[in-house]
């Protein structure tokens, strides 16, 4: 059993970071998630790994700072919240487009604009669809425990590289702010810049004279090129979302009613279904890890297996009920239910939600 | 067992540190914690409250509105949550600074000067201990012997050898709260 | 052998007991009360009124703008 | 001498200081002793003894000061971080009569903002910046500024600043000095009444500057505690401020009139 | 009529913005579209009307001197394309919260990152869902000829200043680079500042004494404050759902198959109509034009009258796609095809993927 | 005197000059005549000559020299359009013994990339800057850049830069000069043999600076014509830019060995 | 009536203005019209080329792989766009730089000596209008009035004085325009 | 009296025609052809070939990296 610790989110997921065996950490302060860069800083994890740690003059310099050092093969990370996330989306959108590995926190707060830097989920369009421009996903990560702040960033890290994409923990101030006892990993150990160049010839580390140069790029200026390093993404997307689907249920065996949620959400969604088996109410929680992949083919095996509403609870006006719906498609009622804005809702809330659009309406 | 329990006051009273112990304490007894501090602009020289649940198993939503114990610790914090105990719950309360005290009937309230008690024992940081001591008198949720090694994993080694001290003042807490359905 | 007398106004519930109008004030006119005010700061007040001469740097310096300053100047003949 | 009762002192016709009616009676939501509440004061004094508040419209950054608009009692917008410079030239050039001013923090105006100030200075707009440079990002927390001292602490230097590392604390003032967009730049501080006098009256400059011609940027950098980020009281962050910030920063005029002294 | 003129895409978009009376443009060079600020240049708006066009130093400055401008009631335009685009995210997140009109337009080129120069449409949930962060929609207009470059600039105005948002005019290189004859508006004239400050009490125009200040800013501290302003702000999205739906439709009245397109997909996929009714396939054409608010009811009447399949014909690997099934909620077959990267797809092609995906399959 | 043909002149032995083999074989894009073509050769020159190829890994901009990596035989990536000095630093950062270099044109530095440039120079990342200065955005088509000269016409400035509008030409280079952070800062050209023999002792000066220590930037300006944005043929855009650009962007080094000069 | 035209060659020939003229043309008969040039990077420097479509409806795709017409300017162009031409089309093309003249029997093919003529009529820049002059007397399409209404639109007023030289040359091209089908 | 004789080789295909090998020639040895490479341009070649030093200024400075060049000592004792 790993060491144990009671830490912030935060905390867990940049110890993860150094325990994972990152290379480099680039971020900007931002509030709720500044404990990231702060305990890096105060940890020297350049003399416990040699990792780096440098805090920039932007988000926008710190992602095409990871878009360099991932380019050259390093294991790396940044991390921030929500105005500085979509600061981040053309450097992310390169990223995507020159296949480069990294695993990004987006510690969720509200919006939008400069909004409240309490917590929300209201960046899952952002995080799933949306972002920056051109047709690419992300591996997204939605973490529920300060336990898994620290586990995804390892994960992350495993998937990043394996698919050669960037990978979000899509988490929110609850899960940052908290501190939950967390088992930590044992210390991985940096790649060696030998086992770099080996092992990853698409990286960018030096052309060995006799060899082909290595290049990072996203430019494919004839469109004929251009469609085809589309169509390679495509593909490479439809393997992501056959092999990387993860979500974990409670209570869903009996359950006539479903609610989906995750991250916090998801926690306090846990709560009401305890709530509400109490008074008798056959409900699961169905609780997405990861966001893309959709577990679609899931939730419509669920919906075969003869459930009769899903209520999709999140922390925004309705994002995620838009990705149960298509997964449903059509076959059972779905509702949305979310406070916003920085509100989180209560256990009680929840249930109420559930009474009153799914079982009664 | 399942605890949940809100402590409540000002930015610099040590609410969070007392939480964190209170937390390491549970782990070291093996139980589920969670700590969830209120954070943001009422930060900044203004209150500060956060949740603790300790119990027995996996810990579902680490916010609640209602509260098994709430520690308070001002009049901000009475005034916002003396409803949020559950009833047939208990509120322990600082007096000190207090211009109205808590009124409900239906759950247990206890008082503990701990502002005096720890400027008696001449060091104000050690407020938190002795309002711990107070609480956990009324609610032995945590054995003293895990809180002393919650203790020592929350502080860092260099400030190891306050720990008698802080000892101390969770005894005085202990010995010092006094339970006001009674007394009133 | 003042010319002038001065006094100053304290918004003691906005007074932030930061304690820059104190070393502000050329004549030590100010200290910090003991008690509190509403939000918890030990608040500025005039300990030394007969010094204030009604030169302003307490209120020219105070962040919160919390003081006012009032001064009579003294004919010689009054 | 004299047995005048403080009664008699108090009269409104014996009123010599009174908080300006440009700021709004909200408590400042700063710290105990920041100097960015003085700061606010003397802008809004200069606003009003130059009658300009029907056409000023004031620029607030994120930072500490996010919430200036809540104080300052005359239009304002609040801009994305750093982006001040480029919300009041858009404000700017479609009202080029209007008064136009930034409020903007050293993380704000020298980290994420760099370019954004730097054009604004370069294309010369004419606009005020007020930079409180107070060697910190201090809403965030204490984290270090693209101006956070050799050697200092802070939540994100805790070993203290290590230039080799972290790069050299950046003079952004006498960076956009050099620009031909610059008409007036000086350094001030508010931390006692004769640097408070002098700094409103640099403010004053400033704004008479914009007024009275299409001269280019009036910047005025304000050197300024952040006690909470320092961890000092107020009194002890200004004094380790006089021994540590000023020699960096030194204060006074560096171009005036266009012209660089 | 008006005047009468062979010009690009790009070229109307600019004159338009004088004529509608805009007092600003802002941008940056990219292509495919830098021939709006050349044209503006050119033109000497600031002659001609008084406008002002500024080329600012990044995209990032641009949108933010936008939100200064529009902050104080004035007509503001900026325009970019995808790579651009991203950079604006988070300025067009502050806009949305702080409820600030503007018009912007979008000629969308092949991504992600660097990617082509090449039209395409991959940018539709960035434009239509994500981009920036937090709970916001902002009204998006898709242009299929020159005409409606022209035409959607006085449009946008108009929506942008009637509910305060954000336009998107969602183009692409192939609209934003054709010629094509177009009409006129007659040139309108710029608001004056006195009627700036009596019309829009919401704009910082300088605090008259004795009256309140005003305050342009996204930011709520406090969380219910934040949520409060988030419902508002989603019922003025209702409120545009139900007012603001656009879309036009070709041979639809008899359809047993329907073509879902915008922008230049639509002019092909017209094309491609034309030639399957000579063949006597029964398709018709819904060509969005308002591609947020999404005209989901009107879909689902064809659906109920009786349409066996939707073709969503896009220059993508498949976003649009998803409003339609949203819409069709499973009440028909709904596919997807489209060539993306910068490949343009033919008449042809979109006929054999409907008789092969939709007809046949 | 002698009676040599060519052929016993044009003889493996007698070989005095070709084309580096750091150059791949494609044909450059560029247009006939411009100065991206020379200083790309001289700098896969230096990097011959120093044996450098194996450890160095390069940047390429948005801009005409986007495609700089089909043309450098070495390892390199594309950065996003004024990113580059941070693409760098994330490379250089983790590897500290590699070479890093940029390559950019002056609206990806000094426009969108203004942050970057100034902080990664602040910062005295150890790397080189390549910085092509032709005053114009060639590869959208010849818009204004942040160095357009006054007066001159780009398809951004119709009727000439008008610096009371559009501002003043930004010298980023003597603008990266002021700070610790840059150790060489120098401005040549390439439009004669001898300014393309001192530019390229000038970009050998800064490779080895950056391989002999930590001294931070070695930061290199090449004033180059873009004949196609400045509607001229390329030898009269050379004589232009003589008579032109470089009265306004003097040639000669700024700074050496950390010393202004 | 609807015509569906490609005219490819060189950056510099005049390839985007000629498509413009006609274009112009068209609308001033009250014609449909649209222009829809390739652009991006095969522009600098390379080979340059616009798809015209005049038509009495409304114009549903700009962009077309199918035409009615090639003009042909260079042999990349002839590479590319000869197999272009749907059968019964016409493909007109100057045999100026061309090595591999064209091969297609199922369409009507046409020469024209665009850049000896012009270059003999002293002014190389006329040379899309010859090779217009050619095109219009294949293909009557728009009026020559039109055309003169559409160079005045879609010339600067300070080149007006220009215009009857243009039409001079387009007079050259209908002269010149040889019948390759019937000739070869 | 010259000590040294040189050529050049210009890759005719990759040539541009800019001309700067022209005005950087101190020998004025290269022209413009009149006829046009595969890609459209009037190439560079020696067009006094006697007079070429094999100083390499033109290879210098050639933005296309097309010139070779060569060079021969001539010892007076030959
Ligand atoms: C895009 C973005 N990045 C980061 C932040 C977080 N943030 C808020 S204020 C601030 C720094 C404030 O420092 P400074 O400008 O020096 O102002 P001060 O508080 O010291 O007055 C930061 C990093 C943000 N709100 N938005
Ligand atoms: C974010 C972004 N904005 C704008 C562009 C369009 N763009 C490409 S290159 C360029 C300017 C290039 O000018 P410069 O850096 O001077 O290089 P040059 O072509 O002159 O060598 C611009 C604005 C882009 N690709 N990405
Ligand atoms: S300076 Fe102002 S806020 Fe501070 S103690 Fe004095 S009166 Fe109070
Ligand atoms: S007015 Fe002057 S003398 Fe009086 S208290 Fe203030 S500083 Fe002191
Ligand atoms: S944190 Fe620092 S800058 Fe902010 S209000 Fe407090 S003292 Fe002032
Ligand atoms: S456009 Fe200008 S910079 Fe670009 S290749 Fe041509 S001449 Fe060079
Ligand atoms: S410089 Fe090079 S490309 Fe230009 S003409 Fe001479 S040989 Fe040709
Ligand atoms: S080598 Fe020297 S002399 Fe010979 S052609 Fe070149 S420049 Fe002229
Ligand atoms: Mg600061
Ligand atoms: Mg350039």
């Amino acid at each position: 059993m790993g060491e144990l610790k009671l830490m912030k989110g935060n905390e867990a997921l940049a110890e993860a970071a150094i325990r994972a065996g990152a290379d480099a950490y680039f971020g900007y302060p931002i509030t709720p998630q500044s404990e990231v860069i702060e305990y890096l800083m105060a940890e020297k994890p350049h003399e416990r790994t040699g990792m780096v740690v440098l805090q920039a003059e932007s988000e926008v310099a710190a992602i095409n700072m990871v878009y360099g050092a991932a380019g050259a093969g390093k294991r790396v990370m940044t991390s921030s919240s929500s105005p500085g996330i979509s600061l981040k989306q053309e450097g992310l959108s390169y990223m995507a487009g020159a296949e480069l590995p990294c695993v990004y926190a987006n510690v969720v707060r509200g919006g939008p604009g400069l909004g409240t830097i309490q917590p929300s989920q209201a960046d899952y369009f952002q995080s799933t669809k949306g972002g920056g421009h051109g047709d690419y996903r992300q591996i997204v990560l939605a973490p529920a425990s300060v336990q898994e702040m620290s586990d995804f960033v390892k994960l992350g890290f495993d998937l990043a590289f394996k698919y050669r994409t960037p990978v979000l923990i899509l988490s929110d101030g609850v899960i940052g702010q908290m501190m939950e006892k967390v088992e930590l990993f044992d210390q991985m150990p940096r790649l060696k810049d030998e086992e770099i160049a080996e092992n990853f010839e698409w990286a960018t580390t030096g052309r060995k004279k006799g060899t082909e140069r290595t290049i990072i790029t996203s430019l494919a200026l004839q469109a004929h090129e251009m469609e085809a390093h589309n169509l390679h993404l495509q593909a490479k997307y439809k393997t992501i979302s056959e092999n990387e689907v993860r979500f974990e249920t409670f209570d869903c065996e009996d359950a006539e009613y479903i609610i989906v949620a995750y991250g916090s959400s998801a926690r306090i969604a846990q709560k009401t279904v305890q709530i509400a088996r109490k008074k008798g109410i056959k409900v699961g929680l169905f609780r997405l890890i990861s966001l893309y992949p959709f577990p679609s083919a899931d939730l419509q095996k669920l919906c075969k297996q003869g459930v009769k509403g899903f209520l999709a609870v999140e922390m925004s006006a309705g994002q995620m009920v838009e990705d149960v719906m298509l997964a449903v498609k059509g076959c059972a009622k779905v509702e949305h239910f979310g406070r916003f804005g920085g509100i989180i809702h209560t256990p009680e809330e929840v249930l109420k939600a559930l009474e009153q659009k799914i079982i009664g309406g | 067992m399942t605890e949940e329990l809100i402590i409540a006051g000002f930015g610099g009273q040590g609410v969070l540190s007392m939480g964190k112990i209170l937390a390491y304490s549970g782990i070291m007894q093996e139980q589920e914690v969670s700590w969830m501090p209120s954070y943001g602009p009422e930060m900044r020289g203004g209150t500060a409250n956060v949740i603790v649940i300790v119990s027995d198993e996996r810990i579902s939503s680490p916010i609640l509105t209602i509260f098994d114990t709430a520690i308070i610790l001002n009049q901000q914090s009475m005034d916002k949550f003396e409803k949020s105990v559950r009833p047939g719950g208990v509120l322990i309360y600082d007096p000190n600074g207090i211009t109205r005290h808590p009124e409900r009937t239906d759950i247990n309230i206890y008082q503990v000067e701990g502002a005096r008690l720890a400027s008696e024992m001449g060091n104000a940081k050690i407020f938190n201990m002795v309002i711990l001591g107070a609480y956990l008198k009324v609610k032995p949720i945590v054995k003293l012997d895990n809180v002393i090694k919650g203790l020592m994993k929350s502080l860092p080694v260099r400030y190891h050898k306050l720990i008698p001290l802080n000892e101390d003042a969770i005894t005085m807490g202990m010995k010092n709260v006094v339970d006001k359905n009674i007394v009133n | 052998m003042a010319k002038v007398r001065g006094a100053i106004v304290v918004d003691v519930q906005k007074c932030k007991g930061c304690g820059v109008c104190l070393s502000a004030c050329p004549t030590s006119v100010i200290e910090l009360a003991k008690e509190v005010n509403g939000k918890g700061y030990h608040f500025a007040y005039m300990e030394q009124p007969e010094a204030c001469t009604g030169c302003s740097n307490c209120a020219i310096v105070c962040p919160d703008g919390v003081i006012t300053v009032y001064r009579v100047k003294l004919n010689s003949n009054k | 001498m004299t047995n005048l009762t403080l009664e008699d002192i108090i009269k409104p016709e014996n009123l010599v200081h009174e908080r300006t009616k440009l700021m709004t009676d909200k408590t400042l939501s700063y710290c105990p002793g920041c100097g960015h509440g003085t700061a606010h004061h003397i802008i809004m004094e200069v606003i009003e003894e130059l009658d300009m508040q029907e056409q000023t419209i004031g620029v607030a950054p994120v930072g500490c000061s996010v919430l200036a608009y809540d104080f300052m009692n005359i239009d304002m917008q609040q801009a994305a971080h750093g982006r001040a410079p480029a919300v009041a030239t858009g404000i700017k050039r479609v009202y080029p009569n209007k008064i136009v001013f930034t409020y903007q923090g050293d993380g704000d105006l020298a980290a994420i903002g760099t370019a954004e100030t730097i054009h604004a200075c370069n294309r010369g707009e004419n606009i005020v910046i007020v930079f409180v440079n107070n060697g910190i990002y201090g809403m965030t927390g204490g984290q270090m500024a693209p101006t956070t001292l050799p050697g200092m602490k802070s939540s994100t230097s805790p070993y203290g600043r290590d230039v080799h590392d972290m790069g050299n604390p950046l003079k952004m003032t006498e960076l956009v000095a050099q620009l031909p967009g610059t008409y007036f730049v000086t350094r001030q501080a508010v931390h006692t009444p004769s640097a408070v006098r002098k700094a409103k009256r640099s403010i004053r400059k400033a704004f008479e500057n914009q007024r009275d011609g299409n001269h280019g940027i009036s910047f005025v950098e304000i050197v300024s505690n952040c006690n909470s980020g320092w961890k000092m009281t107020p009194t002890d962050s200004n004094v380790w401020m006089v021994e540590n910030m000023l020699p960096f920063y030194p204060l006074g005029d560096i171009k005036v009139d266009g012209k660089l002294l």
